[in-house]
């Protein structure tokens, strides 16, 4: 049981139920977020252990810095402090989500013990392994095409954005 | 460190999580967010695979942590655009409850 | 339990934290007296002493302190009284990174003059502000106040759009030095340049002054105009006035601390000012060479000195010289963030927003274009 | 011999400058819808294939520079086609391959064309059916010669196709040029569809002949590689069932020479595809005699002497050719006596004068068939353009019933329409006469069994040649005018236009004999090696051991076409001028003969109740009213579309619920039975 081990745990645990809190806290939308901020931040702390530093620090930049931040503006543009509708009558809904849930976790669980690579300790990672230079050296070579399409992609999402959020075109 | 089928275990748990909010959470910010979390638990499984494979017979690899990136950026691109949807859709329907938004339907 | 990490961190809080940001509220004060032609803080005295009025921090302090902590009605209670500590600690943790002095040696020890020497040390920097957004968001949504709700809306809207800008113009540095290590920033800084190089290298122009007329390798020198937009997106970002729109007294009274008193929004009062020491260390670090003393480098100074003193003595010497020189940038940027926040009016919520996306924006991306283009240029 | 030949970039611009003054002229009536101004098109056109001709002269010059035995020129503009690997590798180049027999080929083409051209500019000047009409014309005619000619210089069998399918379309566009009269659309498609027929044997001869070579390794598709390869293939045979006549196996290259011969059959209308030629008579005259008697016709005979090694090592072909070729002669000759529209006898004779050409080529006498091919397009380009300029006298009149005693009013045309009779009747010293004279000896010598046979059939035919040409000539010109009083005293001579390019084509028919003279009029006169154009061929085809005859039985074979040739001039000359109650007299008492000619052998009616009607009745009834409407309308697209209405309409709809997580769980469970199916 290494201090990493340990920490893993800690912050999976973290994560499982601040997710948890984000998904079934019905009354606070804002709760709701700051459980996601948790467990974006835990994840974060998972990928540093994970050895994927830059990763790490995107992840709380875009999802912790910008993202959730986002979903509090509109939280709190729209007020929409205490949100939650009269419960639906989708009993066979809740159910079936419960069935599938499981499904997938069962498959995850028959899926694990095929493979014993999985089940083993992983070895030791190269130098510089999930550094930003190592990162930023693959994005602008082996997946430049990659980066060209994201750019692409965020613009449209930009132009959209802004045409779905302006009151009236004009 | 842990082997990786934890990190996996984690990860499909999450998911699950996910999958959850989105299927009963009839708050549209609410899935939106679970969506969220979903793309995350998938950025966790990449992130664990590339740490088993972080390099191939020498050559280090980073091709999953590429991905994370790039699933990022996606999720960006997808929270502004959903968050507009629902700017519109407040507006109009004001309200967020997906239920009312079924016009399109037989 | 290691010695030095403690040692760090009691330094920090200590030194920085505990000791310099109350010292700040005095050099604000005295700013304003100064800049508004009166004598300002002087009234605070034990026994009638009241030296240059340096009591007031600690009136202050008790004052905070010992005030009712409220908590309003239908207020969310946890996040209202979790959102100062969420404004302060990352302020706080940021120092971690700062390289109050060089890396040297004694005989086989190493000593490094910085909390976390971590590989990409900038990018904690940015994480951390993203989070330290969340303090004034809460704080501003969970007063159930509408005057605190726009001033966190506000705050919030403002502080992501000047985090995109803050991390774009200092792109430029780290395409110049090729580190995000805020240590080996400053040790690239311990040099400098000729001013006339390019005449060598293109023109073939050669003479004494080329090799004489010498710029210390300051980032300041290289990204001039990425040092004064990193300046105001990162001012931006720390809320301070002309850009304290979310807390706008003139217009939402104190915006997001205005249900707060006592220690708590003693905490925001705190985040600020430590807000301050950081963008000082900051810019200190990332364009003003940190702890690099111009036109005289480490070698240079053990070189002079470890004749008579022997090596030991050298450094120890270095240490302290580098030391002080970064202290005194440090204030000297203190120093220009009160003079700009005396001499400037409070922009408009609409005029903050099109500086950051009209302006700000494409002139950053266009410093890393031009930047790039020059490297290709002199590194081939 | 194989030669590779030598590189000369000036090739390709021979077939590409007609190319692009036709694409302009598409361009600007096709896509800007501005047509340029009728004479700027005519002398843009007119001007690309004068261009192309100076071309055709200079590379013949660079041709004739080379020594003698390796006259190649090579144009390899870029691979066109690249497919295949190993052993079944094709690989076709467009290049163009300048050769003895091409040479000639382009010179006849562009010269022939360019008059007809300019010819044009002058007959199309009264034709206002539509408003672009001249330039649709003009961009036809270049688009043809760009055709043509890359049909003739077509270094491989696969740009030759290209050019062959070319001509067909533009022959199908130029009959059908006045397509507002559907008879001349009928004719055009007429054309088009038995052309298709020989088309599909020669593309079938091209992959046989592909598939051969590539199966002895050495994948070919340009005539040098063919010809360096084709050895390995002569011994293959193909299996074929009993019941089949020289079975079981016949020679593989008995299959692909015959399979080439049907294209040649097609495009050279032979029995039994000659049916479309006399009904192309439809189009503009211009067209009929650049397309249907100098260029396209003879495209048939071109191609067979440039198999001529292919059909070496096939005798059998080579008779089947000779025979066909000689009954084409004999059956279009007596079909061309009773004819009565000008143009219709003309298409005749063509016909006639083609299975001329085969009789020769079959008969191994390829440097026969190509020197008629020369002299034959000459004067019947002259025929076709006077007899043109005859019908824009007669105010598009065609029918020879209604002429007659032009004689004193075209005073200008009765000459050159005169030296073109003169030639195609075989008088002496007119070009008609040394190349049938050569013919008759191919034939004379040739060992295709029966060739004495067709000698004689030749000789029948010339005599006939020479009977209805001057039936034409007298019904035209001589005796009494029979056009109505309107039109009577309005005939005069047409325009400059016209004219000139008949004096010129005239002047050649009267001396493109002297090209091939014959050795044994050159030994008369004192020319060493006269034959100039036999010995220009000779190295581009495969021409067995010429056999050597006696001249005196040469000089008497001379002797006895002359005299057929008289003595059919006689006969017309009695019918027509001095007892002209005698065609009446011999119709009646001969009537069922009589309408049988007339009719064409009823072969057209034939065709129509073999083949067109069956094929018609069951393209209706089975075809279109059960497959198409029962089967795939009914059962497949509205039987679909039932059946999708039917299940969607009342149990899919129910799932569109409108609950946005209702389809997500959809989402869930179908992700999740995938997964499961992936870990089965």
């Amino acid at each position: 049981m290494t201090v990493e081990t340990i920490l893993f745990y800690v912050f999976g645990t973290l994560a499982v139920v601040s997710a948890l809190g984000m998904v079934l806290n019905i009354r606070n939308t804002v709760a709701s977020a700051m459980n996601l901020v948790v467990t974006m931040v835990s994840l974060a702390a998972i990928y540093l252990l994970l050895e994927a530093y830059l990763v790490a620090v995107i992840q709380i930049m875009v999802y912790g810095g910008a993202i959730v931040v986002l979903f509090l503006f509109v939280v709190m543009l729209l007020n929409l402090s205490t949100d939650e509708f009269p419960p639906g009558k989708q009993r066979v809904v809740k159910l079936a989500v419960a069935i599938a849930c499981v499904a997938i976790l069962t498959q995850v669980v028959i899926a694990l013990d095929r493979d014993p690579l999985l089940a083993a300790q992983p070895g030791a990672v190269p130098e510089g392994f999930g550094g930003y230079r190592q990162v930023g050296l693959s994005l602008y070579t082996d997946y430049v095409l990659l980066v060209e399409m994201a750019s692409l992609l965020l613009l449209a999402a930009i132009v959209g954005a802004l045409i779905l959020a302006k009151r009236k075109i004009d | 460190m842990v082997p990786l089928n934890h990190v996996i275990a984690l990860s499909a748990i999450l998911f699950t999580i996910g999958v959850i909010g989105v299927a009963t959470r009839r708050n549209l910010i609410v899935m939106l967010m679970s969506i969220e979390l979903m793309l995350n638990a998938a950025n966790l499984a990449f992130v664990g695979f590339n740490r088993i494979w972080s390099q191939v017979e020498g050559t280090p690899t980073i091709d999953g942590q590429i991905f994370v990136l790039m699933v990022i950026t996606v999720a960006a691109a997808e929270v502004a655009v959903g968050l507009g949807i629902l700017l519109s859709m407040f507006r109009n329907r004001d309200s967020v409850n997906v239920e009312e938004v079924n016009l399109l339907k037989w | 339990m290691p010695i030095e990490p403690i040692a760090k961190i009691l330094f920090i809080v200590v030194v920085m934290v505990v000791g310099i940001a109350p010292l700040i509220t005095w050099i604000e004060r005295k700013q304003s007296a100064v800049m508004q032609d009166r004598i300002g803080a002087n009234r605070a005295d034990l026994a009638g002493i009241t030296i240059l009025g340096l009591l007031h921090p600690a009136a202050d302090v008790i004052k905070l302190m010992t005030k009712e902590d409220v908590v309003p009605d239908g207020a969310n209670r946890v996040l209202h009284l979790l959102s100062p500590l969420i404004a302060a600690v990352p302020a706080i943790i940021a120092f971690a990174i700062i390289p109050f002095g060089g890396v040297y040696q004694f005989g086989d020890t190493t000593l490094n003059l910085v909390g976390a020497d971590i590989d990409w040390g900038l990018l904690y920097i940015f994480a951390i502000g993203s989070i330290a957004a969340y303090g004034t968001i809460l704080a501003g949504w969970s007063s159930n106040n509408n005057w605190s709700m726009l001033g966190g809306l506000r705050a919030s809207a403002q502080m992501i759009s000047y985090e995109v800008v803050m991390g774009l113009t200092v792109v430029g540095v780290f395409m110049v030095f090729e580190t995000l290590r805020l240590t080996d920033m400053a040790i690239a800084q311990d040099t400098s340049f000729r001013i006339f190089g390019f005449l060598n290298l293109y023109f073939g122009v050669d003479g004494w002054w080329i090799e004489h007329i010498r710029l210390p390798a300051w980032g300041i020198f290289y990204q001039p105009l990425g040092f004064l937009m990193f300046l105001t997106a990162i001012m931006a970002e720390n809320k301070r006035p002309p850009f304290d729109i979310p807390e706008g007294e003139s217009e939402i009274i104190a915006g997001y601390h205005l249900e707060y008193s006592g220690m708590r929004f003693g905490l925001f009062f705190m985040s600020e000012f430590i807000g301050i020491i950081i963008i000082a260390a900051l810019t200190a670090t990332i364009f003003l060479g940190g702890w690099v003393v111009p036109y005289w480098s480490t070698a240079d100074i053990i070189d002079l000195i470890s004749p008579f003193m022997g090596v030991g003595f050298a450094t120890g010497f270095c240490i302290l010289i580098h030391f002080s020189t970064f202290l005194l940038k440090v204030f000297f940027m203190i120093w220009v963030q009160m003079l700009l926040r005396w001499s400037l009016p409070r922009f408009r919520y609409d005029q903050v927003m099109s500086l950051c996306w009209k302006i700000l924006l494409p002139l950053s991306i266009a410093n890393i274009f031009v930047t790039g283009f020059i490297l290709l240029l002199v590194k081939g | 011999m194989v030669d590779f030949g030598t590189e000369s970039d000036l090739l390709r611009w021979i077939p590409l400058l007609p190319l692009l003054v036709a694409i302009h002229h598409g361009v600007s009536i096709g896509v800007l819808r501005r047509p340029t101004p009728p004479r700027v098109a005519a002398v843009f056109s007119c001007a690309a294939v004068l261009l192309s001709f100076v071309l055709s002269c200079i590379a013949f010059r660079d041709l004739l520079a080379l020594p003698a035995d390796s006259r190649v020129l090579i144009d390899d503009v870029y691979t066109w086609i690249g497919a295949g690997i190993g052993s079944s590798a094709i690989s076709a180049e467009v290049s163009f391959r300048l050769d003895p027999l091409s040479a000639v080929m382009i010179l006849i083409v562009t010269f022939v064309g360019s008059m007809i051209h300019i010819y044009s500019i002058g007959y199309m000047e009264d034709d206002h059916r539509d408003d672009r009409g001249t330039q649709r014309f003009f961009c036809y005619l270049n688009l043809f010669t760009f055709s043509m000619l890359v049909l003739v210089l077509g270094d491989n069998l696969v740009l030759m196709f290209l050019g062959w399918e070319g001509v067909g379309l533009c022959s199908y566009l130029l009959i059908g040029f006045w397509y507002s009269d559907s008879w001349n659309a009928y004719c055009g498609s007429k054309a088009f569809i038995v052309n298709r027929i020989g088309d599909f044997g020669f593309l079938i001869g091209i992959l046989l002949l592909f598939g051969a070579l590539s199966e002895t390794g050495h994948p070919a598709i340009s005539f040098a590689g063919i010809e360096e390869h084709f050895d390995g293939i002569v011994g293959m045979t193909v299996a074929v069932p009993e019941w089949m006549p020289f079975g079981p196996e016949w020679k593989l290259v008995n299959v692909i020479a015959l399979c080439f011969f049907l294209g040649a059959c097609g495009k050279s209308a032979q029995i039994p595809l000659y049916v479309w030629l006399p009904d192309a008579m439809a189009g503009p005259t211009p067209v009929s005699a650049l397309i249907h008697a100098a260029t396209m016709v003879t495209a048939g005979v071109y191609m067979v002497c440039r198999l001529s090694f292919l059909y070496a090592a096939a005798p059998e072909v080579s008779a089947v050719i000779a025979w066909t070729g000689a009954i084409t002669a004999l059956v279009a000759a007596t079909i061309a006596i009773t004819q009565n529209d000008i143009k219709k006898v003309l298409a005749y004779s063509t016909v006639s004068q083609l299975g001329y050409m085969f009789m020769a080529a079959g008969c191994g006498g390829y440097t026969a068939a190509i020197f008629h091919l020369g002299t034959h397009a000459f004067f019947k380009a002259l025929l076709f353009l006077a007899a043109g300029a005859v019908i824009l006298a007669m105010h598009h009149e065609q029918d020879m019933q209604k002429m007659g005693g032009l004689w004193h009013r075209l005073r200008m045309t009765r000459v050159v329409f005169f030296a073109g009779v003169y030639a195609i009747a075989g008088f002496p010293p007119f070009s008609g006469f040394f190349s049938k004279d050569e013919i008759l000896v191919a034939v004379w010598v040739s060992d295709v069994p029966g060739h004495m046979w067709l000698y004689g059939i030749g000789m029948a035919t010339a005599g006939m040649t020479a009977f209805y040409m001057f039936r034409l000539w007298f019904l035209t010109f001589c005796g009494e005018c029979r056009a109505p009083n309107g039109v009577r005293n309005q005939i005069e001579d047409p325009n400059g236009f016209v004219l000139n390019p008949l004096w010129v084509l005239a002047f050649f028919s009267v001396v493109a004999g002297m090209a091939g003279l014959p050795q044994v009029w050159g030994d008369i006169i004192g020319i060493e090696e006269s034959n100039s154009l036999a010995n220009f061929l000779k190295p581009a085809l495969v021409a067995g051991e010429p056999h050597l005859i006696e001249h005196s039985t040469e000089l008497w074979m001379a002797a006895s076409a002359v005299g057929i040739a008289l003595a059919g001039t006689a006969l017309a000359w009695l019918f027509y001028i001095r007892k002209p109650g005698v065609p009446g007299w011999l119709a009646e008492h001969l009537s069922g003969f009589y309408r049988t000619l007339l009719n064409k052998y009823y072969v057209d009616e034939f065709y129509d109740a073999v083949i067109v009607r069956p094929l018609v009745a069951v393209s209706d009834r089975v075809l279109y009213r059960f497959i198409d409407v029962r089967l795939i309308d009914g059962i497949g697209a509205n039987g679909t579309a039932r059946g999708i209405r039917a299940i969607a309409a009342d149990g899919l709809k129910y799932a569109q619920s409108g609950l946005t997580q209702s389809y997500v769980l959809f989402m869930i469970v179908g992700a999740v039975a995938i997964v499961g199916y992936l870990l089965r």
